[in-house]
């Protein structure tokens, strides 16, 4: 009992810690690509947590609702990272600049 | 069950009507059409069944919750689902002429069927879902597509203005999903009806709660989260932020008052009401100020929308928190959702009306337009229409809407609510008198080459318009059926 | 269905309708051109109604204007019979005298329109009636005024119709505040409601004042020397002869019986104006302007009648007297004005009869022994006492003074060719009013005062009489030795300062600026759109750190 | 039929307005029909409810909008009397402006907006409850924005951004004053009024201000009055509308319901709100006459004299009084009558003779003698000299304000008749005596069409007619009478 609990707040904790880095790193950078990656990582922490939410009742054992849903939003997670890869490759070519306008910090 | 199939309909048909634009992209726009019009028809089927029966509700496949995907349909949802699939099908018509005539560009005219139907079942299944993660997965669809459709002209401007709406809406798709994780730690479930039932006021229902409503204030452009909106907004082909600007807010939105109002109206304390009406009313005056000082005809109706968007936080502390057991809570609410659908109507309208007049003129300068007026007295008049319904004039709905808040605003002593009501209304009349004055003047040189504009296209912007004036004028159904389902019993107001 | 609620003799209504279809006749095209012939006609049945009229039968006709109440007393029907008389003559030799005039019809219209007002202000009963009659012969006569168009008609109408708007308004004060008192538009009844209504100071006041000014109550006396000479002949007659007795009709039939301040202030401006106009009119040489200001003087007298028997409650001898005094003045000085047209249009050698005869009706203005104006005279005396009496005797010299400097003044205006008489159209009206001036009051001296005819004729009444005349005479010789040249005192006296002030005040007032909507144009200076869509997009940056600070502030609320 | 027949009147007017809108510009014959149609069915009916609300009749039409928002059509005396007005104004001012604006541009559009603003004042005078009539006066502010700018130039367009500027804030204020008043007593109908003593008196203040506010803009009362003036720069048959047939007197006749039906005259004066009126309206007076004795177009000069006049309404509902409530709503049709023959006239002299400013104006009575003449009769009409129709609102207004114990009221309007004669008397005296310009001797301007100068002579007689008659029982006073005893009196 211990040990599903313990591990249970290893990924929480796990996940705690990357959503916090992943915010911090949206909001630190300007740079557009390491954005998106700031929030795949809040992403992953999120999936993390609530991966561990499953273990929430031990005796019923694993929960199988959050693994559906934590697949089916990496999914979506996905398609918004290639959604916005391939507008930072547009606004790239189109631009010559991996920051947006008016962003004035310059970390590339 | 027919209820039942209409219930399947309004998102199945869409889904598979993208399928069909993209494998049959020729006759794409004939398919769209088609499809939005079968989606209004089950939407109107449902009004009628609901108002005649009750709350529909059904399960796909037959699978229960949790694992089964649920679909209700209450009157809000089906009051929302009218209107976005009157104003998607309007649009559709539109669009036609926009995309469909040689000379546009193909690229987008491709790209904009599919989009167009991916969010009308976005919409759709926001409007009848009662499960907060197929919300989740709903409103990222709606928010993929719509960023998508700002970039379909493929400006600079445009990817920029996409780029900023994607960021701010992924930072809110975060909020949302970690306060969702929370609540299902909490629960064991996402189901609205099971949270509801066992709602216990814990820290971490509200801190779910909260990092919920951050996500969605921020994807409904609540001031101050709204900068990413007015580009993007105003950087989109006519037809797409027709159905942005009047549809997409609407849709967080309208998460936002299921949770308040439907699953947890214990935890709306004064504190988060006050602080969304707050933010509500900053949003009013700011949007407005901003209108006013705008060059461009589709930055005033894009700030516009900021500031008609303040209105609808306004509901919070008039309806919710305290005012809930009130007796003028079901007219503060009633009348929130009603400017919530009058706005989508004249709003689209609004940039139907700009986008015909960037095809006439070539520009949205608001001094290029001036004496447009004679060229096209009909989308003028749309224009003016809207904008009367805008600034909550009778008989629009947005008198009838701002009619109800404001009787709300004085029963409960809410001075401060009263004071931005009207204020918001006085702006609207500065930033938008100066448009239509501009496009009624004489033009400088008699005969300014404006591009002459089929009849017929200028029908679907007056149609929107119209639309925003019949909801005061027939204001008696869409009440009555907005009280529906509602879990407060629905009082007739005072 | 309709109920025209008339009740009594219709012929009073008939009386003053008739005037009003005559002068709607004028304007149409076939009688346009010869329109002045309508004049004489005007007033025939108001004549008829004053020598054979029914006493205090009165006439009502509750549908038109306010209720139309008309009625005919013992004061009224001399005065009735006198204006109309008097319009009828004035009639008669308009057709002599204007007979080539510009725009007859404009003429006769107005002169109908006035007609029937001045008959109005004698019949009406009610202070509704009463009003529009004041209103239409004061404004009416307006027209008569500046008929020639010439820039001194111009002027003097407008100072005329200044007055006389001025009056109205008065009028309309006085009049609102007794209609209330006496809750009854009928004018006996507010006037006993006068007496003692709480704001009935005000209403006399301003009745006084509106009435005054047709009067000629001093100060309020500048039209009638600058619209005399302007009009033309006929019309001066009938302005000074008819028209200013309006007034003291309505001082007759509205001022209340009391013995507030007001009756010694019209004793006091009634002798200001005897003596005033009199020095003032001896400084003019228009001998229309010296009519003028002896009607001032002349109706100075009646007014002060009006207040001395106010003062000893002796209102009915006072109006009776006062009535007779003006219907010789009314008859006598519509002669003397026609002698002014007579002499215009007479040679050398018809001028002496002309004279002789002005001469004998000045004499009887000035209370000369035998003529009318000695009875009339005599009737007012009888009021009088003390120094008061002593004033209103001396005032025949003064009258005789100034109008020695009339005679002398026309006996040199006379036409160039020698041989040249009047038409019979204009002698024989003037004729005619000059007898019956000379004459009515010997008819009518028992009915309207205490005395007789024999005490009349008596040494000492005739002493009475003489004296002043004679007084005038060596005054007037005395001062032609004197003062050769006499002195010039400007037509109408304070009516150019007036004039003045009232547009400096204009132009004081279009100094004021006028509010309008506050306009919005600084707000682009304050809501940059450039600078705030920049903060804006930087709020990107800064929208994680709001979401935290958001989550953190609902924690604190939540109390986690 | 009895229960339709408020909404049947309505629709004489809104049904041609929104089939005029439609109708193509070279249409003129269908869209004269169309409204000269819609007016004189209106006056047959008007006539026949003329004659059974006489009788005591009362109409009523009830529709529900939303839950609680009902928009109930109501016709009593007080009603009757305004539409009675609008409706025959209706028709002169159509008949007028089809000859005024001949074969002119967006003609479509002017009429539909026109009868559209005279449907919203029927709607005005008919309506029953607060919320009606909040509902119809903003149709009248928006269905007159497009008449005010018709002539698309700059100077309309400032016109009417300063009448919207105006009627916006005041509309406002008004929705304000409603809800707050409805959100504590309920709905308010006009024929049921509710007790209103019991609620605290300072916010029975406040929101009495607040109904003077948003009403006082479009009664043009001073400081309010500010687009007024501005709007003369649309067409004569719009100034006509603007003076006389509708707008002000939709303010003014908003004042009158509040004070008699909302209030109720007793609770005004305990409120001391009743005498703060009475002085803002004689302000008003006052300050509109000075104005217009300033002004040096013809025009403007006619607008600054409505501000003036429209007061008189209001005064006779602030006195408190029923008889100077007679004379205020009896004032209501006389000033309309003599201001739209003004306006008519100005509109001829503008059209045919070019003539705009005063000194224009000079020797015109002889070459345009019917105009001048008419021009005439409503110039004195509204300094009151009788016996037209003026006197006889000044009469009752004086007594009336005598009888409250307002002396000083006489004085207000003796030195307004005095202002009047002193800005109207010198156009007559130019007009008639002075002699004329060059060129109109050379070219003497037309008076034709008949319908240009039939219309303004109608009025004329009509404003004589109301003051020498106005004994008579269906004369405006004996109406006004008649509303005053029979509906408020107890």
């Amino acid at each position: 009992m211990m040990t599903w609990a313990s591990g249970w707040l290893i990924y929480g904790l796990t996940g705690a810690t990357l959503i916090g880095l992943g915010l911090f790193g949206f909001a630190s950078h300007t740079n557009l690509l390491r954005r998106i990656l700031a929030f795949n990582v809040v992403g992953s922490g999120i999936f993390l947590v609530f991966g561990a939410t499953g273990f929430r009742v031990p005796e019923l054992g694993a929960d199988a609702v959050p693994q559906a849903l934590i697949i089916t939003g990496i999914v979506v997670a996905l398609s918004a990272t290639a959604l916005a890869v391939s507008l930072i490759t547009r606004h790239a070519s189109l631009s010559g600049s991996a920051t947006l306008p008016d962003d004035d910090r310059e970390d590339r | 069950m027919p209820s039942s199939l209409a219930l399947t309909a309004i998102i199945g048909a869409p889904l598979l009507g993208f399928f069909m634009t993209i494998v049959w992209s020729r006759a794409a726009a004939v398919v769209a059409s088609l499809t939005s019009m079968v989606v209004l028809v089950a939407a109107v089927f449902l009004a009628v069944s609901v108002s005649a029966h009750g709350a529909v509700l059904t399960s796909l496949g037959g699978w229960d919750a949790p694992l089964g995907i649920e679909l209700a349909a209450d009157g809000l949802s089906v009051m929302f689902m009218i209107v976005s699939g009157a104003i998607v099908l309007v649009v559709g018509a539109y669009a036609q002429h926009e995309f469909v005539h040689p000379g546009t560009e193909t690229r987008s005219g491709f790209a904009f069927w599919p989009l167009m139907l991916v969010l009308l079942a976005a919409l759709n299944g926001i409007f009848v879902s009662r499960d907060f993660f197929n919300l989740y997965v709903c409103f990222e669809l709606l928010t993929l597509s719509a960023v998508a459709m700002v970039t379909l002209n493929g400006k600079t401007e445009s990817i920029t203005a996409a780029l900023r709406y994607l960021l701010f809406a992924l930072l809110g798709s975060i909020l949302y999903l970690l306060g969702a994780v929370l609540l299902y730690a909490q629960f064991g479930s996402l189901d609205m009806g099971v949270i509801g039932q066992s709602v216990s006021s814990s820290g971490a229902e509200i801190l779910a709660a909260g990092l919920m409503t951050a996500g969605l204030a921020l994807k409904t452009a609540l001031f101050p989260f709204h900068g990413w909106l007015p580009p993007a907004h105003s950087g989109a082909p006519p037809p797409a932020s027709a159905m942005l600007s009047s549809l997409v807010p609407k849709a967080s939105y309208f998460i936002t008052i299921r949770l308040w109002f439907d699953v947890m109206p214990e935890l709306a304390g004064n504190p988060l009401t006050l602080a969304l009406g707050g933010l509500g009313g900053a949003a009013i005056l700011y949007g407005s100020l901003q209108a006013i000082v705008q060059t461009r005809l589709k930055m005033v109706v894009a700030y516009s929308t900021v500031a008609q968007l303040g209105y609808l936080f306004i509901v919070f502390p008039l309806a919710g928190g305290d005012s809930a057991a009130q007796p003028w809570s079901a007219g503060a609410w009633t009348g929130g959702m009603l400017h919530a659908l009058s706005h989508a109507l004249a709003k689209s309208a609004m940039f139907l009306c700009a986008g015909l007049f960037i095809i006439s003129a070539r520009t949205d300068d608001l001094e290029a337009l001036r004496g447009i007026a004679q060229t096209m007295p009909m989308t003028a008049f749309a224009f003016t229409l809207a904008a009367i319904s805008l600034l909550g004039l009778p008989p629009s709905g947005g008198f009838i809407a701002k009619y109800l808040m404001l009787t709300s605003a004085f029963a409960s002593g809410g001075w401060i609510w009263a004071f931005l009501i009207l204020a918001g209304g006085l702006l609207a009349a500065l930033y938008l008198y100066r448009p239509v004055r501009i496009m009624l003047s004489l033009p400088k040189q008699p005969g300014q080459p404006f591009k002459p504009i089929s009849r017929w296209w200028q029908v679907a912007p007056l149609v929107l318009a119209l639309g925003a004036v019949f909801l005061g004028i027939g204001s008696n159904e869409p009440y009555a059926l907005l009280q529906i389902g509602r879990p407060v019993a629905a009082e007739t107001g005072l | 269905m309709i109920d025209l609620q008339v009740s009594g003799p219709l012929f009073p209504l008939f009386v003053l309708i008739w005037p009003l279809v005559l002068g709607l006749a004028a304007s149409l095209p076939s009688v346009r051109s010869n329109a002045i012939v309508l004049l004489p006609l005007a007033p025939l049945p108001a004549l008829v109604l004053a020598v054979v009229g029914p006493l205090n039968i009165p006439t009502e006709a509750g549908i038109l204007l306010l209720g139309v109440t008309l009625n005919l007393d013992i004061n009224g029907t001399l005065f009735l019979g006198a204006i109309s008389g008097l319009w009828c003559l004035g009639g008669i030799f308009a057709l002599g005298y204007m007979r080539m005039t510009p725009n007859p019809a404009v003429f006769a219209g107005f002169w109908c329109l006035t007609l029937s007002g001045n008959l109005g202000v004698v019949l009406s009963q009610d202070a509704g009636s009463f009003y529009v009659s004041f209103a239409a012969v004061s404004l009416a006569a307006y027209f008569l005024v500046v008929h020639e168009r010439t820039e001194r008609a111009l002027y003097a109408g407008r100072i005329y119709i200044f007055l006389a708007v001025v009056g109205e308004a008065l009028l309309l004060i006085g009049l609102l505040i007794g209609v209330d008192a006496a809750n009854s538009m009928s004018i006996a009844k507010i006037r006993v409601a006068l007496a003692d209504a709480p704001q009935a100071g005000w209403a006399v006041f301003c009745l006084i004042g509106g009435l005054g000014i047709k009067a000629g109550l001093v100060p309020l006396h500048v039209w009638l020397p600058l619209a005399h000479p302007a009009a033309p002949t006929p019309a001066s007659a009938v302005l000074s002869g008819a028209i200013v007795k309006a007034g003291i009709i309505g001082f007759i039939q509205f001022l209340p019986d009391g013995t507030a301040l007001w009756p010694s202030m019209l004793l006091v401006l009634g002798l200001a104006g005897t003596y005033g106009a009199v020095f003032l009119g001896l400084g003019q040489t228009n001998p229309k302007a010296i009519l003028a200001y002896s009607t001032i003087s002349q109706m100075g007298l009646v007014i002060a009648v009006i207040g001395v028997g106010h003062l000893t409650g002796n209102t009915v001898a006072a109006y009776g007297a006062a009535a007779l005094y003006c219907a010789h003045h009314g008859l006598a000085k519509g002669a003397l004005f026609m002698s002014v047209g007579m002499v215009g249009k007479s040679g050398r050698t018809f001028m002496p009869f002309v004279l002789f005869v002005t001469g004998l009706m000045a004499a009887s203005i000035a209370g000369a022994p035998f003529a009318g104006g000695a009875l009339a005279k005599s009737a007012i005396k009888t009021l009088f006492e003390d120094w008061a009496l002593l004033l209103v005797t001396l005032s025949g010299a003064g009258t005789t003074l100034l109008l020695a400097r009339f005679l002398m003044t026309i006996a040199s205006n006379h036409g160039p060719e020698p041989d040249k008489r009047p038409s019979a159209l204009m002698s024989v009206p003037w004729f005619v009013a000059v007898v019956a001036a000379l004459l009515v009051p010997w008819v009518l001296v028992d009915r309207y005062s205490d005395l007789s005819v024999p005490y009349l004729l008596s040494t000492g009444a005739l002493w009475d009489a003489s004296w002043p005349v004679a007084l005038g005479l060596v005054c007037f010789f005395v001062g032609l030795r004197l003062l050769p040249g006499g002195f010039r005192v400007a037509e109408g006296d304070i009516a150019g300062p007036l004039v003045k002030s009232v547009a400096a005040v204009k132009r004081m007032l279009a100094a004021v600026p006028e509010p309008t909507v506050p306009t919005i144009k600084g707000l682009d200076h304050i809501v940059s759109a450039s600078r705030t869509q920049a903060a804006e997009r930087r709020l990107l940056q800064l929208a994680p750190i709001c979401v935290a600070a958001l989550i953190l502030a609902m924690l604190m609320f939540a109390n986690i | 039929m009895t229960a339709a027949l408020p909404f049947l009147v309505l629709m004489t007017s809104l049904v041609p307005a929104l089939a005029t809108f439609w109708l193509p510009e070279n249409q003129a014959a269908t869209r004269n029909g169309l409204n000269l149609g819609g007016a004189i069915l209106k006056l047959v009916l008007v006539a026949y409810m003329l004659y059974a609300v006489g009788q005591g009749a009362v109409f009523e039409t009830r529709l529900e909008l939303a839950p609680g928002l009902f928009l109930l059509l109501r016709i009593d005396a007080l009603a009757l009397l305004f539409v009675t007005l609008s409706a025959f104004l209706w028709l002169l001012t159509t008949i007028y402006a089809i000859a005024y604006f001949g074969n002119g541009p967006n003609l479509s559009r002017f009429f539909g907006f026109f009868s559209l603003c005279v449907a919203a004042t029927t709607g005005i005078a008919f309506s029953g409850t607060l919320i009606t009539f909040f509902l119809f006066y903003e149709l009248l502010t928006l269905s007159t924005w497009p008449l005010v700018v018709h002539k698309q130039n700059e100077k309309s367009f400032a016109a009417g951004g300063s009448y919207l500027g105006f009627a916006l804030p005041a509309s406002a204020a008004l929705l304000v004053a409603i809800i707050w008043l409805e959100s504590v007593t309920g709905p308010i109908e006009f024929a049921a009024p509710r007790e209103l003593s019991g609620l605290d008196a300072f916010d029975l203040r406040l929101i009495l201000a607040l109904f003077v506010l948003g009403l006082g803009v479009k009664a043009a009362i001073v400081p309010l009055h500010g687009w007024l003036p501005a709007a003369m720069a649309a067409p004569a048959p719009v100034s006509a509308l603007l003076h006389a047939v509708a707008v002000v007197k939709a303010g003014a006749f908003g004042i009158v319901r509040i004070i008699y039906d909302v209030f109720g005259i007793d609770l005004v004066s305990q409120l001391g709100m009743a005498q703060p009126l009475a002085i803002l309206a004689s302000i008003t007076i006052l300050y509109g006459s000075l104005r217009a004795l300033q002004q040096d177009d013809i025009k403007r000069r006619l607008a600054f004299s409505t501000v003036s006049q429209v007061s008189y309404i209001v005064l006779g509902a602030a006195l408190a009084g029923p008889i100077a409530a007679i004379g205020g709503l009896a004032h209501l049709v006389h000033q309309g009558l003599m201001k739209i023959t003004l306006f008519f006239c100005a509109g001829i002299f503008a059209e045919r003779a070019g003539i705009e400013k005063i000194h224009h104006l000079d020797g015109v009575g002889a070459r345009m003698p019917w105009t001048a003449f008419c021009f005439s009769l409503g110039a004195m009409g509204m300094i009151g000299i009788p016996p037209m129709a003026g006197f006889v609102s000044k009469l009752y207004l004086g007594v009336g304000a005598l009888e409250t114990g307002a002396g000083w009221v006489v004085f207000v309007l003796a030195g307004s008749s005095l202002l009047n004669a002193a800005y109207f008397l010198p156009l007559l005296y130019r007009m008639w005596f002075l002699p004329a310009r060059e060129d109109l001797e050379t070219q003497p301007p037309s008076e034709r069409p008949l319908g240009l100068i039939v219309p303004a002579v109608v009025t004329a007689t009509a404003a004589l007619g109301v003051g020498l008659l106005a004994g008579a029982p269906i004369s405006p006073l004996g109406w006004a009478t008649l509303i005053i005893e029979r509906d408020y009196l107890p």
